[in-house]
């Protein structure tokens, strides 16, 4: 009987948790004017996708957002590394160094938008691309040092030392040791800043122009507009989770083992 | 092919900590050498200044001759053989053994010979496509062997290359070692806190402390002869038995030390040495294997002990007794496995003098005397 | 000369990091009307600060930042702190529930905060501090719970067996021994989701009304109403970093400690 | 104050691996029992089945006779010492040892006499309000100790705690543990890994290997007459020499062993038990220590071997040979520290048989033969 209800109360949580996402799913291919039936299937339409891609320029928005995210961690990457790397051999910068690292982190969103428009005006880089890849590079830039910071700290300097005295560098030692055993580290903080940018929404929605828009912003604007289109907005969010949850399958292992931050065994 | 040498080398850590103080040091071409030491004495440190791996903060490190203190690890032609093994888990073993020599730049064909020279010489046959992870303890150690002795290099540094292994592989990885070192000829530094590699497998042992190098020597010569109440200790199990007393005049210009309620007749051989320190208090050392369980040699000198333990480790037993009445020290005796006795029980034991000791109470080191005749063992 | 050119160059850092926020603090402590002039500092006023106090309802919008702030990190650690440890020590859940944890925390803000919107509106909790502390709370759960985990897997089993051996229920060697030696990271993990809440912009937009804003909402409010009062703006922020710059320097240590992830000695 | 009854415990885990298998095993109240064997032989999980903190998949375990398998560990009133210690950070010394009758609702005045006695006993006097972060490796040791003390339990489990010590310390604390047992006469189980610990701490050693329990016995009786092979060498340092051979009828109803070119004449003492076995191939066990650089007595069985390495440890020397000539194999033998010889020259050893040992070449399991006499160490 405590088992039976134990088994109940788990198939609950189990439905609180996946009904949600399944029944947007359901809206989304079930036609406007059906939305808020409560038939599980009423009818079955992709004309809220056609009508997204067509109507709704989503194409370009979908574009916008990956390559504002890939060219934001393709560009911090490299900062990150060699930033984490420092941090956890040397005593480059000290407690401080490390604190402020964390501390840019803690600054408001909000209170760094307007900054970073006004930086971006000045340049001529506003509802631009390149202007959101570089400021989504430099948000992204201290969590992504942090994280690999405890990788690389997880990495024994042995390796190191074997190398050096195999004949390379100290920098042939980070480039041919270092980098290749972290790559699962590389990885994980390199999903993370992808997700990070591609759901990114307050900076989007300051810093792009109407063709330049990300995924949010795009979604937004539906929601805003004349009244919420909820099938498309279905469609919308549907489409926003769809490389997110197609990149983690491969990499959910990745992830899981990289974010256990630094054992690298 | 190369002599090591340290002049008053020192390294001191920014957070004050000394790492290695003050050490000189002569490393012969071809000479195998230990460094031993308890843990935090310096000794890894002391290799990874030879290395390169850690600069020096005063002195000079020579390497076949040449000042290489500012020489960068990959130019003193040296490997070192890490505790932690430290193969490149992204690579195979093959890869693990030949990243050296490729990082030199030489030919295809002769990274496959050398490797494969290795591998034969190792037994590695058949694990050359697995990656590290895949092996086990005792395959890593070799693999981290391969890889040293594949470069061909100038002398090998060791840093507890057996502290990960179990007992049994232990014993055979500390042979081989040594046939190794027999077969390639190449000066080799040998880290290890285990007194028994120390005792085996060197030349020579530098017994460190504290960051200072406190005696250097041949295995049994050192052992014979410590330097102080320290290395008595350390380079035995159990310790030299070091019994706190006075050293006295006891007529005809014979000496005793009075200890324990005991009187210990010194031998004659050693009165010349001793006569300075007649009526001042002395610490007495005597080792355990001194002890013996029947007067064979008219020479030794009876001592009653209350056993407190024995310990019977097959092959031969350990007691512990205790010696005196009024304030009892514990001694450690090794006895044959034939020893039986009650404990609580007092046995009669007989203590062969003649290897005794003496040391400074104050200084804890050893009052010189003439070393007794060590037979070096061939070749 | 390299050396000078090195020093030359970190000063050139230093000054271009902390430039900006000291400039912020000094344009916030001038009036309006000098704000753009070039000169260090024209003249002192309180009058930025004195007016949103005064006219800008800063001191409610202030308090119900910490209330929801801290509220909603009082509400979740809990369930962090015990999802956790169940996922540290157990098999709760296996790999797909771990995910599971990783995954809500990808899914875009953009497409969650119209449902929590009706959801709210059905309980009758939009524009009221309650429904923000429950939605942070929510928010916040994912990320705390992984944290923590990391942390607990860093406690050695062993220290639990001896408390059980010792005489305390699996629940009392949780709650005396494995709760105690993890202050530090669930000091870290509560100042992280403190920060996070204090932060958030756009769920505290869509549901706070005019009495329930929080600073952030309050912050943007102030860049577009008429123009930007860029004096305003300035006092506004320097009161929105304040309290973290303060709980920062207190617990630095902490944080510092804590988000090592795990590795307790 | 209790006997432990362990009636076909196993172990498995999900993943399929065994922990324990089938062990049957009672130790007797107040005994000190040694669980011995190598990294994963399960002998720490066994540890844990009785204290329950693992439950066991099948299987009885019994505590002073009462059935325990769904009792919670704080209701069984045995004290785990971990490896690790596992002293509470965040406590301080007094705070850790007072924990557990704290816990069990002792009062004020009962908490203070026995941390007092415990502290006392263990010497931790003004170390009481220290974090354990503040304590040396062996104070932290004792601390773990003096906390499983002032609990009084039933019964102590111990689970490797001398193996974080150093050399010097392990062998001073392995006495006092020893002492300590006599002292309080509880049943105590200690885990080790350790050979010489085994050898000399326990009324009786448990030999352990992949989850099941090989053998019990007393260490010198399990020393003389090890189960297996792998008893054989696990249990000796170095292990027994094995040598694979055949036992000949040599006339007259004599055997003897052939193996490596030579002929081991079989002592008549045992000539009845291995009669059975003649003709067939066996491997002949024999120790270091039964070789012997002089013909002591009449029936030992010179050998000649070639030197490979001598192992001088001071006290004794350890001779590394090659035995026969056509497919040599190498031995130990254990000689006295005055035994001196050339790497690569030949030399007589002398045997002593009795002690020797026949094993199943498929089984690896000892050919019964009657036991020689073991004298008990007392009491």
């Amino acid at each position: 009987m405590r088992k039976f209800g134990l088994h109940f109360g788990l198939l609950l949580a189990v439905a609180v948790i996946l009904l949600p996402p399944l029944w947007v799913l359901r809206t989304s291919l079930v036609p406007e004017s059906l939305s808020y039936s409560t038939d599980l299937m009423p009818a079955f339409t992709t004309g809220n996708y056609a009508d997204l891609f067509a109507k709704n320029h989503f194409g370009t928005f979908y574009l916008n957002s990956i390559i504002v995210s890939v060219g934001s961690v393709l560009l911090a990457l490299p900062f990150a590394a060699t930033t984490g790397y420092a941090f956890a051999r040397f005593q480059t910068g000290g407690r401080f160094a490390r604190f402020l690292v964390l501390a840019t982190q803690m600054l408001p969103p909000v209170a760094l938008v307007l900054p970073a428009f006004a930086i971006l005006r000045g340049v001529g880089l506003t509802n631009s691309l390149t202007g959101l890849v570089i400021v989504y590079s430099a948000l992204n830039l201290p969590f992504l040092s942090w994280i690999l910071m405890g990788f690389f700290k997880g990495i024994p300097v042995d390796l190191e030392w074997a190398a050096m005295t195999d004949g390379t560098t100290a920098w042939g030692a980070f480039w041919r040791i270092v980098l290749p055993v972290s790559l699962p580290g590389l990885a994980a903080a390199g999903v993370l800043g992808f997700i990070l940018s591609w759901n990114e929404f307050l900076f989007a929605l300051v810093l792009s122009g109407p063709r330049t828009s990300t995924i949010p912003v795009a979604l937004a604007a539906l929601q805003t507009s004349n009244g919420v289109q909820i099938g498309k907005v279905s469609a919308g969010v549907v489409l926003a989770i769809l490389p997110l949850v197609i990149a983690s399958r491969f990499i959910q292992r990745f992830i899981i083992q990289g974010l256990t931050f630094g054992s690298v065994k | 092919m190369a002599s090591i040498e340290l002049s008053r080398v020192s390294k001191l850590y920014a957070n004050g900590i000394v790492g290695v103080r003050d050490v000189d040091l002569r490393i012969e071409d071809g000479e195998f050498i230990i460094f031993l030491g308890p843990s935090g004495c310096g000794k890894s440190t002391l290799l990874r200044t030879i290395a390169g791996l850690e600069g020096i903060s005063s002195g000079e490190v020579r390497i076949a001759g040449q000042l290489v203190n500012n020489v960068a690890p990959r130019d003193r032609n040296i490997a070192v053989v890490f505790q932690s093994y430290a193969l490149y888990p992204h690579m195979t073993v093959w890869q693990n053994m030949a990243f050296g020599i490729k990082m030199r730049g030489a030919a295809a064909a002769e990274i496959e010979t050398k490797v494969q020279e290795a591998v034969e010489l190792l037994g590695l046959t058949g694990l050359l496509d697995r990656k590290p992870g895949a092996l086990s303890g005792g395959q890593r150690q070799r693999v981290a062997l391969g890889r040293a002795i594949v470069r061909d290099p100038q002398a090998f540094l060791l840093d507890e290359p057996l502290s990960n292994l179990d007992a049994q592989l232990r014993a055979e990885m500390r042979l081989e070692l040594v046939k190794l070192h027999r077969r390639l000829g190449r000066t080799t530094v040998h880290v290890t806190h285990d007194q028994v590699e120390a005792m085996t497998m060197g030349d020579r042992i530098c017994i460190m402390r504290e960051g200072r190098l406190i005696q250097a020597g041949a295995p049994l010569e050192v052992y014979a002869n410590p330097a102080d109440t320290f290395v008595a200790k350390f380079l035995a199990s159990p310790p030299m038995n070091l019994i706190a007393g006075e050293l006295v005049e006891a007529g005809g210009g014979a000496l005793s030390v009075k200890a324990c309620d005991e009187i210990f007749p010194v031998p004659d051989m050693h009165r010349a040495a001793y006569a300075g320190y007649a009526g001042k208090p002395v610490i007495f050392g005597v080792r355990s294997e001194d002890f013996y369980e029947s007067p064979q040699e008219p020479h030794y000198h009876p001592v009653t002990v209350k056993v407190v333990a024995i310990e019977a480790l097959g092959p031969e037993n350990i007691l512990i007794g205790q010696l005196g009445q009024t304030r009892p020290i514990e001694i450690a005796a090794r006895l044959t496995r034939h020893f039986r006795a009650a404990i609580g029980s007092s046995v009669t034991l007989y203590v062969d003098a003649r290897p005794m000791h003496l040391f400074d109470v104050e200084t804890t080191k050893v009052i010189a005397r003439p070393p007794l005749p060590v037979t070096r063992i061939a070749p």
